[in-house]
């Protein structure tokens, strides 16, 4: 913006550190250094729900096999219509509920699209609608995981326990670690809410804006994921 | 160097520790295990004993800080001046009402749910933090703006999250209530519907220039939909999938879809 | 970042008024222990893991001599099978996650910053946090000696037998919460110190100019970024089976308890590597200063690292040859590991082609060193026979591992620290360490640990299997134990020779009056020689600008007129005076301590109950914002004093 | 700030932070939010046709790896970041933790597969 005075731009470093001078005020690539940062934690989060998901599939299969070859271990753990369903389709798909969980998709699906207007306004210094497009994330955030709480009550009443067998444990996992991301996340937008609304969130600190976007649409992102690989493909 | 602000809070702290082990003891633990914390043998009540453990614990904590934190801190000058100057008068506060709500809550508590037990407990326990520190930070110096930051920058750590949560928790519960409340489809569609009213609405008022109140009004408008909702749903319980009784539902639905058209055509 | 900048100082001295968003204020002027409990200071906060590391190698070590007190006759019954258990458990997990890890990280602390010219890391807060909470970890799993047993399914508690079922003491449980919190700080630190090597770099520090050291600890922070989660991963399972009834290594439910093995030596593997590789960097600092060359082809060291860093991924199923992963894993697991022995083999290449035609000085330092070379070479020998499956097949679970890992760890990675203590100890210090001690404690150590070790090669081939508590006269194993057992005191008397010599060589010092050892004892090479010995607070007066590799020995001697090499300066002409006025440095904070005691908390709340999780997560949360708002007393801390450790806003 | 001076100073300068004028504008924003539900609405009618095996597997992988990136690259701003001096470091970082989890997962997947 018109806030980047001539002689910055002229200053950073564009090869390794050649004109670097002095401490932290400009850095080595001549990008931020939280930026960085985050994109590193992010990169670690990628291998966190890779063993995650790899975990659900593994523990899915042989939940699978199991139940079709009858092991009493297993079907004692689940009600008679679920284990028949199971056995009927070959898949745990008659478990789910796609429409609501397509419905949950959509919703933080635009979760991701508000959080983007909202670094765009702080950008633009435009407060009201930085606080507007917070408040809309976050809530629409709550209602993703509503919709989650709904869910697992759902699968809960079905007879589906955590404790019970490997599916329970792994889809409960899986989902639920989302859902703690996705909480975090909100807890975080609220935060710079409250920042917001006090004055203290300017345009100075759009980048920390920018860093909990990050976040979310990671959050976001792995969501694209679980619902294909875990909702969608049986 | 132990000004009495974090007096009061080391004295806070051994009191519930000592009322932990006197709690612990009294409702059946041993000596040993009371002091081992729970290790060697029993306790007594885990509850009421880990919550005075607890609460002794975080005293102490605060008192720490404040020794460390908040009493190197006093200015010296307006230290002295407290003396000279009357005690501004406090600004209006809520919280002996919410602490009045909690005592409620705790004697409902007793006699009909331990949930409200528990919430009657949670909520006195926030207003004695949020008193003694008023309290404190009141006679810090004589300066109430000044007084009003010491407050900001003891409590700023504690509301933020805590305001956070609740707000997450509030609409997380009221409007899975609601879902829970009704059959799948009618679920998927609130659900939906509801979002899009959120996203549509904000598109709306990023365009417009929609003035304060009405955009405050919307916001209470939803805030009171989802609780109301909520409360409602969990008042009807969960939906039986299995029988054919939609009439709670779609009572939840009508009065969900009424409240907020008005809204958005009033945008 | 900030591009709007605010004066740093007025002429005056005072600051501009500024409102903090709110929370405490910053610990000022701190002295003493407060002072080493809030210090943001890289140099404190690597001496900090230093001596934690050594703390716990002291752990470590007893446990060590106990199982081989155990070990040294037949049918000896000083340790119960199940304490027996409980302690070689504890000894792996000790050595491997407080000891070496953190040794690693400690020089990593110390000297990244100074190698790379910078005044700090990029996020000191959570620098010292990384420390804490890897300390308030380790502290928590060495807690469980007193609270009802260690650990006692080996360092890698194999599934099922972690579970609930098979393991119902909460050794494991302390385990596994312990490595969880301690997980957390080498995942925070990997995030600190990789931004800081890409992002801090002085002026004309390129990355090809970078010290070989560097460079191999930003590799082994890459592996640390992405192995961690993995284990993390595999310890969430294990605490949800354990602690709320999950059944992801339940076999009665169909559960496959080799995902554990995978994701353990997903982790376990990349594990190895970073273990070894900062004291490659170390002694690939070490052998140029000494033998008066440059590193053998630098780019190939490099190269090799992140080669190794690369493959280190593709390998890890060579650990499960014989849990029945089927034959096509073997095969292609059995070939990657040969090939990952290519760029290990190009290192040891390199320091040997170092060292060829140098004159060498044969310090305790450079003995060390060659120590590494020669002793991790026979282990990387005896590790390509794990390769070939059919051989792995015979040696797996028996001495012969046991004695390959202990030959590329001790004889690798600590002979390594030991070059980088005696090395940089004037340095860190002010001091140099007796060199006649130093020597005495270098021979000692490859006595002792050749007689420990060498043997437990014969034993593994007879058939000795490991994790065994005894065995019968009958056996044949009487000899070669005894030995290895004497080999073991031999090895713990003379590593304690380092204190020894700590000490010793600080009265010499003090009672000499202290003199200043110069900035440049050793005439080395990098940059962080340019500076007092002991590095002053500030690190640099002026941040460096770097024009060749080994710039400072570039500034010391140049070519003369007729190409022969000539010393134009000494180190102590060309360094800085250690005036830091005007330098601005980021203020210490209470939070970082408060955050990582937090963890704990909930840790044991876990175990013990939930009830006590409740005041740990409060504790967590408002030290989390705590931290978030706290205002930065120092306007420099701006620009590279917070983190997006997720909750954290820049408190400006 | 204009689209012309969006180009020209992309490359002038490389302060990633406050550097807006490289992110996309809210036109770009709102397209990719349509065509991400649209890609979404495909998904979920694709998974009622009845398909089953790679017909049914394939096409949903490569929806969900085309909105993955859609998301990495203009919501998270990778495909403009990157596109500022160094800025492919984000890139980089983060790419090779996602090449590297699903060729490590893949691996362990199969490993169970040929497992005796």
């Amino acid at each position: 913006m018109t806030a980047i005075p001539v002689e910055d731009a002229v200053e950073v470093a564009d090869d390794h550190g050649s004109d670097h001078h002095d401490d932290g005020h400009h850095t080595s690539l001549g990008l931020s250094n939280m930026k960085l940062a985050m994109w590193l934690f992010l990169g670690s989060e990628c291998l966190l729900f890779g063993a995650l998901i790899s975990t659900y599939l593994l523990s899915k299969a042989r939940f699978l096999t199991e139940v079709l070859a009858g092991n009493p271990e297993v079907l004692g753990t689940l009600p008679a219509n679920l284990i028949e369903e199971f056995q009927a389709e070959g898949s745990v798909e008659p478990l789910f509920d796609i429409p609501f969980t397509s419905a949950s998709s959509f919703i933080l699906l635009m979760s991701s699209v508000t959080m983007v207007f909202a670094h765009q306004a702080i950008s633009k210094n435009d407060q009201r609608n930085t606080r507007l497009w917070l408040a809309t994330t976050a809530a629409l955030g709550s209602v993703f995981i509503a919709g989650q709480v709904y869910e697992f009550t759902t699968f809960y009443n079905e007879g589906l326990r955590f404790d019970g067998n490997l599916l329970g444990s792994a889809l409960y996992t899986l989902t639920g670690f989302h859902g703690v991301h996705v909480t975090v996340g909100i807890i975080m937008l609220l935060s710079l809410l409250v920042l917001a609304f006090r004055g203290k969130l300017n345009q100075d600190r759009a980048e920390t804006l920018e860093l909990v976007g990050l976040y979310w649409h990671f959050v976001d992102v792995v969501w694209v994921l679980i619902f294909t690989i875990v909702y969608l493909i049986p | 160097m132990f000004a009495w602000g974090s007096k009061y809070f080391f004295a806070l702290s051994i009191t519930a520790l000592l009322g932990a082990m006197i709690y612990g003891i009294a409702s059946g633990g041993d000596i040993v295990g009371v002091i081992s914390s729970g290790y060697k043998g029993g306790v007594g009540d885990h509850f009421g004993y880990a919550l005075l453990l607890g609460a002794g614990l975080l005293s102490a904590c605060l008192g720490l800080l404040n020794v460390l934190v908040r009493e190197a801190d006093i200015d010296p000058d307006n230290e002295t001046s407290t003396a000279l100057t009357i005690a501004p008068p406090r600004d209006p506060s809520f919280w002996g009402v919410l602490g009045a709500f909690g005592v409620a809550c705790m004697a409902l508590g007793l006699s009909i749910s331990s949930a409200f037990l528990y919430l009657g407990i949670a909520v006195i326990a926030v207003v004695a933090l949020e008193w003694l520190v008023l309290a404190w930070s009141d006679r810090a110096t004589g300066d109430a703006d000044s007084n009003r930051i010491i407050r900001n920058r003891l409590l700023g750590p504690f509301e933020v999250p805590m305001f956070s949560m609740l707000a997450i928790a509030a609409g997380v519960v009221g409007a899975s209530r609601v879902l829970l409340a009704v059959s799948h489809t009618a679920a998927t569609v609130i659900a939906s519907l509801f979002a899009a009213l959120i996203f549509f609405a904000a598109v709306f008022i990023a365009k417009s220039n929609a003035s304060r109140s009405v955009v405050a009004g919307f916001v209470s408008i939803m805030a009171i939909a989802v609780l109301g909702g909520g409360i409602a749903g969990a008042v009807a319980g969960e939906y039986e999938h299995h029988e054919e009784d939609g009439h709670a539902e779609s009572g939840d639905k009508e009065a969900e879809s009424s409240t907020e058209e008005p809204v958005s055509e009033e945008n | 970042m900030a591009v709007i900048e605010e004066p740093l100082a007025l002429p005056s001295g005072t600051t501009k008024a500024r409102r903090p968003l709110g929370a405490f204020s910053r610990p000022r002027n701190a002295t003493g222990l407060v002072d080493w409990l809030t210090t943001v200071d890289h140099k404190k906060i690597g001496i900090m893991y230093g001596m934690a590391a050594m703390f716990f190698f002291i752990i470590g070590g007893v446990a060590a001599l106990l199982i081989r007190l155990q070990l040294a006759a037949p049918n000896s019954t000083i340790l119960s099978a199940d304490t027996y258990n409980r302690v070689f458990t504890m000894h792996g997990t000790i050595m491997v996650f407080l000891v070496v890890m953190p040794i690693g990280a400690a020089f990593a602390n110390y000297l990244l910053p100074l190698q790379i010219g910078a005044r700090d890391v990029a996020f000191p807060r959570i620098n010292a946090f990384s420390f804490w909470v890897f300390l308030a970890g380790g502290l928590m799993l060495n807690s469980s000696w007193f609270l009802g047993g260690g650990a006692n399914g080996g360092w890698f508690n194999y599934a099922p037998n972690n579970g609930a079922a098979f393991s119902p003491s909460t050794g494991i449980d302390f385990w596994n919460l312990g490595l969880f919190i301690a997980g957390i700080g080498s995942l925070s630190g990997a995030v600190n110190l990789i931004t800081t090597v890409l992002n801090m770099r002085a002026p004309g520090m390129t990355l090809m100019r970078m010290p070989v050291f560097v460079w191999m600890t930003l590799v082994t922070q890459f592996l640390l970024l992405f192995a961690i989660p993995v284990l993390t991963a595999a310890q969430l399972l294990l605490l949800l089976d354990r602690q709320f009834g999950a059944n992801f290594f339940n076999v009665t439910q169909g559960a496959d308890p080799l995902l554990w093995q995978h994701l353990f030596w997903i982790f376990g593997h990349p594990e190895v590597y970073l273990m070894i590789l900062p004291a490659f960097g170390i002694v690939s600092e070490v052998i140029p200063t000494f033998s008066r060359k440059p590193i053998f082809g630098y780019p190939f060291m490099v190269f090799s690292g992140i080669a190794i860093g690369f493959m280190g991924w593709g390998v890890w199923a060579h650990h499960m040859f014989v849990s029945g992963i089927g034959p096509l894993s073997v095969t292609a697991f059995s070939v990657a590991t040969m090939f990952i022995a290519v760029p290990t083999g190009v290192k040891i290449l390199n320091w040997l082609a170092t060292m060829w035609g140098g004159k060498l000085i044969l310090n305790t330092a450079m003995l060390f060193s060659i120590g590494l070379v020669t002793q991790f070479t026979i282990g990387g020998l005896s590790g390509v026979t794990h390769a070939v499956a059919p051989s792995d097949t015979q040696q797996t679970d028996t001495y012969y591992i046991v004695a390959h890992f202990h030959y590329v760890l001790f004889g690798g990675a600590l002979f390594g620290f030991f070059a980088g203590l005696y090395f940089w100890w004037p340095k860190i210090f002010g001091y140099k360490l007796n060199e006649k001690i130093g020597k005495w404690n270098f021979w000692g150590m490859v006595l002792g640990f050749n007689l420990t070790f060498g043997p437990m090669h014969i034993l593994g081939l007879q058939g000795m299997a490991r994790r065994m508590q005894t065995y019968d006269v009958s056996m044949g194993f009487n000899l070669w134990n005894l030995v290895s057992t004497i080999g073991s005191f031999i090895l713990g008397v003379t590593t304690l020779l380092l204190f020894v010599n700590a000490w010793k060589s600080y009265s010499e010092w003090k009672a000499a009056g202290r003199p200043n050892v110069g900035a440049d004892p050793w005439d080395a090479r990098t940059i962080e020689w340019s500076i007092q010995s002991p590095a002053p607070e500030h690190n640099f007066d002026v941040t460096p600008t770097v024009s060749d590799l080994d710039d400072f020995w570039h500034q010391k001697y140049a070519e003369d007129d007729e190409g022969k090499l000539r010393q134009v300066a000494t180190g102590d002409e060309l360094a800085q005076p250690g005036n830091g006025e005007g330098v601005h440095l980021p203020a210490p904070s209470y939070w970082p301590i408060v955050l990582a005691f937090s963890l704990p908390i909930v840790g044991y709340g876990l175990i013990y109950s939930l009830w006590f999780c409740i005041p740990g997560t409060l504790l967590t949360i408002i030290s989390i914002y705590g931290w978030a708002l706290e205002p930065a007393d120092d306007l420099d801390i701006d620009d590279h004093g917070h983190g997006p450790d997720q909750e954290m806003e820049p408190a400006v | 700030m204009t689209d012309s001076i969006t180009l020209d100073s992309t490359d002038t300068h490389g302060h990633s932070d406050h550097d807006d004028h490289a992110h996309p504008t809210e036109k770009q924003y709102w397209i990719v939010f349509v065509i991400l539900a649209v890609i979404t609405a495909v998904e979920i009618a694709w998974s009622y046709m009845g398909l089953e095996g790679p017909a049914l597997v394939v096409p949903l992988i490569i929806m969900m790896v085309v909105k993955f990136l859609m998301i990495a690259g203009v919501f998270m701003h990778l495909s403009f970041d990157s596109k500022m001096p160094n800025g492919r470091t984000f890139y980089l970082c983060f790419g090779a933790a996602m090449v590297l989890a699903i060729l490590v997962f893949l691996v362990v997947l199969a490993a169970f597969e040929f497992q005796i």
